[in-house]
């Protein structure tokens, strides 16, 4: 069943004047992996914001077209904040939180009204066992987590989303920070989570895109070149460029 | 005071002149009492002449003024307060005194510069200025200026009272030079005009006027920041052991105000006395 | 063209409204933080519409001639005085308050004893009374520097009055610059010098300048200070050691003693003028020199 | 070459930030010089803790002056810090940007109207409606110019200082932070008032402390409508002097000891602008520490 | 011939509280690309710093040992800012400064005295070119570089670096935020400048350290675990954690 249906999206930053999103018609799998990949400046970012509309910050960004989650328009009547509850989000940068570690977690939940303490422990620890960060952070829990190195940064970013228990979990090159054992151990994650949840990630990490996804989408100048089953794009591309893209990795 | 008199109440003042009776009313009710700040010029003169300062058994000045009077150290604060209080009762310089509030009549005699020069009207305080023994040429003229009889007309003519009753015309060297001359705030209006009157007779001269108080004006002649000091009170004995000497220039009378609306027009000594020692705290239980 | 988007992402004031019913404590939120503003622009309405009412009717072209003298009570000189002390305590305040700051935040270790010690002295300086700087100013500058009363001991008097307020937003301002354009300076062999002058200072441009409005508004809005070191001469200054008046030392003068009090008001009204240009000239310069 | 122009640079910035120790040290040294042989000469305890004024008899007691100055900054922080702080967000984070055009000039005016016309205002508009509304309607008494008064007029007075300051830095938080909270799924106001104004404390702080030290330092203002009475506060809709309105009322005619005695009480207020910031200060270490 | 050698270089970080480089010792040969390869938290980015002495503006940080460059002690009588313009560096994160993106290229040259327009324009130019961005932003160059992709900024960043013409280059996963195109653009450019410059590279990315780096350097809480011709580390490490590691990437 398609989580997000996509139709005829356009989107223009500075009110119109850049056109980065051109005509998108995607079906988005519900309890897959998606991956989003293309060169710099392509519009994956951009895209993975309209879909928890966090491109609504952006002045002068305008959009036009549907965006249906589960069937429902989320550019209608949905409660904007519900909307970002059930589609989570990992950023490019890391961005913790000026807080301690626990709060870092503990945020989401709280903001979702859990107020227990064992409650939100629990939440707190699930969370970061499950982002593979636990056992690095467990003894210092009350300490800021601006003091952690970049790549524990982004894990604790991951935990702290996760921690609201969403049904989409978008990711914008989450682990284009991380060693390669963080790595694997979210892309372990990631194929554990994509059993209850919709997964969307954007990576320029080609082996990644392919070892994980379910489905892939090729990006180039703000529109959907090819969109398909993984496997299929990565063994026999339609599509000339997405050929040369792939290809061009290793060349 | 502030404008709200000088502005609307002026107004109101000039269009109804003859219902100002009419609309004024006996006055009820809490007595708002505002002074002036201790050792300031006007509150002295004030207390001594109305009694409200006495003498302990040891012969020691006691100030009896109320604790509850409001203090203001600010001609037109305490004239807005009036304006805006019909309760309220105050005392200005009659230099100050404007049609946004109403001086009584002390003991029957009105509050003028006429009545205080014949001795009918009781409360006045001096006007000052000071000098060290070095006073500069020019400084010396200014002075002469000032207690020659066109310097004493600008005194009147400005409402106030003249120290010299009859002066000689001024007859001075007009030498050129600046003088500087610094001090009371109450003085400073009377000795601008002074300032341009001599400065019209001897063009040579460059006068500076520095407005702050008197104990400023006092220390800065002391120190030589200044040539001439302004003061309006007495010189203190620390002052004038410090070589300075005072030279009274004018007279100001005190006025005893009250709001628009109260229909009070007289009042006696003894009922500001009550008013300001605390005995009477409400207008119905004055006599 | 463009006019023919229309798009979706715009939410409406119902579904704006709507959303609220969720969160009954955002909605709260919002109703404070609007109330406060509300209150603060009502404030502001008032006190501006007061000094409006009052003054607009009083002035007169009288007030602007070119000399003062009694009858006249020409603001003219005032405003010129105004203009130049509040230049020159800036000249004064704004370097020595900045190189302060910048000395606090890029210089100073952490936990340094010096550091803790300037903060404190600063914020002591916020506390004293502008009384109190009057007559310190007249007792050192004035007397026992024999400046007399001049516009040179009152902006000296001023500065230090102001000096504080620009150090404390100057050093806000420039902790907030991300510690990644140090680096990034650093990193390409650039010394401390100019890692200051060229990268962390223009960042900081915006917060220094809120600093300078602040102390703009104080130093024109002084009186006790001034009286008792700039003086209260109402004549054009002509050198920095001439006694001068500003506009507020003429505003309190006239206002003193009760006998012009409709031309105070007239004051104020040129007064609150000024203060807009200024601010609006700062605000300009601010955005010249963020841009480069 | 180079190295030289650093270390001189070093030292010229060093220089500055000394600037304020030196002043500092120099009004020390001119309050102290004057004011400490005074509180000599009236006894400490006389001085300090003596329930009576009186210049004309020699009785120099500031107890008065002192609570005064306490309950007016507190009625002015009461007052003016929430309302600051609250404004300072929704200029930073909820004001359109139409009304940003206006609000900004707006809260610098503010800011630069000076104090004498804040006064004036006071005792032409605010004097009369508290001593109507709350002194006559409601039965208070006081003649309006009250405790009350002052705090809201010195509560209006600090609030352009804890705007600016405020605003600035909420301003300066990353965007990150921001967009961090509401991609999970907070509210606006959730986001800011959670993530991005803890984040902006320290500016905040120092934009209150500058605050309340306008609101210790501020005198013009108070000395017109706060009444003054040099006796023992005696509630919230009656008269107070506070330490400096104190200074500044009777610095005018005051000679000799009674001068020496204003300088004195500047001693204490300076003594008590010291203290706090002492305490400030600790409570900040605690706060980074803990 | 080693460009850098170093010897017995202890790090401690929190005034001795935390041991974060432990004894090492390392010869980085000149003209060739070194690359650091570890877990997260592991060292990594703190030696880089050391190179450069980019620690010293951390405060607490204390280091011990010798690092010489070109034989000369870099912690002796050398001009910091000097050793800075001949060691340059690119960060983990994109930090271009809030300037025009022609400003932050000429913002080195013009520190190390270089005024002339027209040869600014030359450095500007030949700099962008070189880190593959020149046409992406040759029509912008008067606006601010914030306004660009993540992607865009390192690269950016990187040409920044370039600019001053170092004689190493420190790059602290400088492709992490950069596509497959980019990354080989900038995988490229290194080869190329390892003609004339020594490359020392933190990477995540396996394949990119076997990839384009001679020598690798394995690094594990704090420590040098294993130090080697690239070829070798990756084909038989001679130590087991090392193997661990490596193959754990595709475990
Ligand atoms: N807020 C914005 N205002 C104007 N233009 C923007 C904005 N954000 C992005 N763009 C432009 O839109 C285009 C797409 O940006 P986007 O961030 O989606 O790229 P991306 O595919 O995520 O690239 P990268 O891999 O470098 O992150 C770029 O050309 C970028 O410059
Ligand atoms: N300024 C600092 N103060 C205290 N500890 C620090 C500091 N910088 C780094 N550390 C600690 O030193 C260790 C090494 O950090 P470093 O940044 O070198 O790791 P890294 O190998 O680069 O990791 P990553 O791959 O995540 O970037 C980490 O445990 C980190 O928490
Ligand atoms: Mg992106
Ligand atoms: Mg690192």
């Amino acid at each position: 069943m398609s989580k997000f249906s996509i139709s005829n999206l356009d989107l223009y930053y500075d009110n119109g004047a850049f056109h980065a999103l051109k005509n998108i018609n995607l079906e988005l799998q519900e309890k897959e992996i998606t991956a989003f990949i293309g060169p710099s400046g392509c519009g994956k970012s951009t895209l993975l914001k309209s879909l928890n509309r966090m491109n609504d910050l952006v002045e002068g960004c305008k959009i036009t077209g549907k965006v249906l989650l589960d069937g429902e328009d989320i550019y209608g009547n949905m409660n904007i904040n519900l909307l970002r509850k059930r589609v989570g989000m990992v950023f490019q940068k890391p961005n913790p939180f000026p807080m301690s570690i626990y709060d870092n977690i503990a945020y989401g939940p709280r903001t979702h009204g859990i107020r227990s303490k064992v409650k939100l422990d629990d939440i707190v620890e699930r969370s970061l066992r499950n982002a593979a960060i636990w056992d690095e952070v467990k003894d210092r829990l009350k300490l800021s987590a601006l003091g952690m190195s970049g790549g524990q940064q982004q894990r604790l970013c991951i935990a702290r989303a996760l921690a609201v228990e969403p049904e989409v979990l978008l990711m914008d090159e989450p682990t284009s920070a991380l060693d390669p054992i963080s790595t694997s151990k979210i892309e372990e994650l990631a194929v554990e989570l994509k059993k209850n949840y919709t997964i969307i990630m954007v990576t320029h990490n080609m082996q990644q895109a392919a070892r994980i996804s379910d489905k892939t989408a090729f990006f180039l100048l703000g529109e959907v070149v090819e969109y398909g089953e993984t496997e299929q794009i990565f063994s026999m591309p339609k599509n000339k460029k997405t050929e040369d893209y792939i290809t061009g990795r290793f060349g | 005071a502030c404008g709200s008199n000088g502005e609307s109440t002026s107004d109101a003042g000039s269009d109804s002149g003859s219902d100002k009776e009419a609309s004024a009313e006996a006055p009820t009710g809490e007595i708002s009492v505002i002074s002036r700040e201790d050792g300031s010029g006007t509150r002295g003169a004030f207390i001594e002449l109305f009694g409200i300062e006495e003498k302990d058994d040891s012969g020691e000045k006691i100030d009896n003024t109320t604790e509850d009077a409001q203090v203001t150290n600010n001609t037109s604060v305490m004239m807005t307060s009036v304006a805006g209080d019909p309760q309220a009762i105050g005392y200005i310089s009659l230099g100050s005194l404007d049609k946004s509030v109403k001086a009584l009549k002390v003991d029957g005699a009105e509050a003028t510069a006429e009545n205080v020069k014949n001795d009918t009207y009781k409360i006045s305080r001096p006007f000052n200025i000071a000098t060290t023994d070095k006073v500069s040429e020019a400084a010396q003229d200014f002075i002469d200026y000032i207690l020659s009889a066109e310097g004493q007309k600008i005194v009147e003519d400005n409402g106030y009272i003249a120290a010299a009753a009859d002066a000689a015309a001024y007859a001075g060297s007009k030498p050129s030079g600046k003088i500087v001359v610094a001090g009371s705030s109450s003085v400073t209006p009377v000795m601008e005009k002074l300032k341009e009157g001599y400065e019209a007779v001897n063009p040579d001269a460059e006068i500076e006027i520095q407005q702050s108080d008197s104990t400023t004006g006092m220390e800065s002649a002391i120190s030589g920041v200044c040539d001439i000091g302004m003061a309006s009170r007495e010189l203190k004995d620390s002052e004038t052991e410090a070589g300075l000497k005072g030279q009274e220039i004018a007279l100001d009378g005190i006025a005893v105000i009250v709001n628009n609306e109260n229909a009070m027009t007289d009042i006696t000594s003894d009922q500001v006395k009550e008013i300001y020692t605390g005995e009477v705290t409400d207008w119905e239980d004055l006599q | 063209m463009d006019e023919a988007i229309q798009p979706i992402n715009v939410q409406s004031a119902k579904q704006k409204i709507k959303s609220y019913s969720h969160n009954p404590g955002s909605l709260i939120l919002a109703g404070l933080v609007g109330l406060a503003a509300l209150l603060t622009v009502l404030t502001l309405v008032f006190i501006v519409g007061y000094i409006l009412i009052k003054g607009i009717p009083n002035l007169t072209p009288e007030l602007f001639q070119l000399e003062y003298n009694s009858e006249n009570v020409s603001m003219f000189p005032a405003i010129i005085n105004t203009i130049c002390m509040t230049v020159l305590s800036l000249l004064i305040a704004g370097p020595l308050g900045i190189l302060a700051a910048v000395y606090l935040v890029e210089y100073a270790k952490k936990g340094n004893k010096l550091v803790s010690l300037v903060r404190v002295t600063a914020e002591t300086l916020t506390g004293i009374p502008s009384i109190v700087y009057g007559l310190f100013g007249m007792l050192f500058f004035v007397t026992t520097l024999h400046w007399g009363y001049s516009m040179l001991a009152g902006a000296f008097t001023l500065a230090i009055m102001v000096l504080p307020v620009i150090m404390r937003t100057t050093e806000e301002a420039l902790l907030s610059v991300p510690d990644t354009f140090r680096e990034a300076s650093f990193g390409l062999g650039a010394g401390r010098l100019r890692t200051i002058f060229v990268v962390i200072l223009p960042s900081a441009v915006p917060g220094i300048f809120s600093g300078v409005i602040l102390s703009i508004g104080r130093i024109v809005g002084e009186t006790a200070a001034l009286m008792y070191t700039a003086g209260t001469v109402a004549e054009l200054p002509k050198s920095v050691m001439s006694s001068t008046r500003t506009l507020s030392v003429h505003m309190y003068s006239l206002a003193s003693e009760g006998l012009y009090v409709d031309q105070a008001y007239a004051t104020a009204v040129v007064l609150l003028l000024i203060v807009l240009i200024i601010n609006w000239i700062s605000g300009r310069i601010a955005r010249k020199i963020k841009k480069g | 070459m180079k190295d030289i122009k650093e270390t001189v640079m070093k030292y010229v910035f060093l220089l500055c930030a000394c600037a304020s120790i030196l002043a500092v040290v120099l009004i020390c040294l001119f309050l102290f010089a004057n004011g400490v042989p005074a509180i000599g000469k009236i006894g400490i305890f006389d001085f300090l803790l003596g329930e009576k004024w009186k210049p004309g008899n020699d009785i120099y007691g500031i107890l008065p002056f002192i609570l005064g100055s306490i309950y007016v900054t507190a009625g002015a922080i009461v007052i003016g810090v929430p309302v600051g702080i609250l404004t300072a967000i929704f200029m930073a984070r909820f004001c359109p940007p139409k009304l940003y055009r206006f609000m900004k000039p707006a809260v610098d005016l503010l800011a630069g109207i000076p104090s004498v016309v804040y006064g004036f205002f006071g005792l032409v508009v605010l004097v009369p409606f508290v001593r109507d509304f709350f002194g006559r309607t409601l039965g208070f008494g006081g003649s309006g110019a009250s405790m009350f008064t002052a705090s809201v007029m010195l509560g209006i007075m600090i609030l352009p200082t804890i705007i600016s300051v405020g605003e600035s830095s909420i301003r300066a938080v990353p965007n990150s932070y921001y967009e961090g909270a509401l991609a999970l799924g907070a509210t606006h106001e959730r986001s800011v008032f959670f993530t991005v104004v803890p984040a902006a404390k320290s500016g905040i702080m120092a934009g209150i402390i500058l605050g309340v030290g306008r609101a210790i330092g501020e005198t013009m203002a108070v000395i017109m409508i706060a009444g003054n009475q040099p006796r023992m506060p005696k509630g919230l809709f009656k008269g107070v002097r506070t330490l400096t309105s104190n200074i500044v009322i009777e610095m005018g005619y005051a000679t000799d000891l009674h001068r020496d005695a204003l300088i004195a009480t500047a001693v204490v207020l300076f003594v008590f602008i010291l203290l706090i910031n002492l305490l400030f200060s600790l409570v900040k270490r605690r706060g980074t520490n803990g």
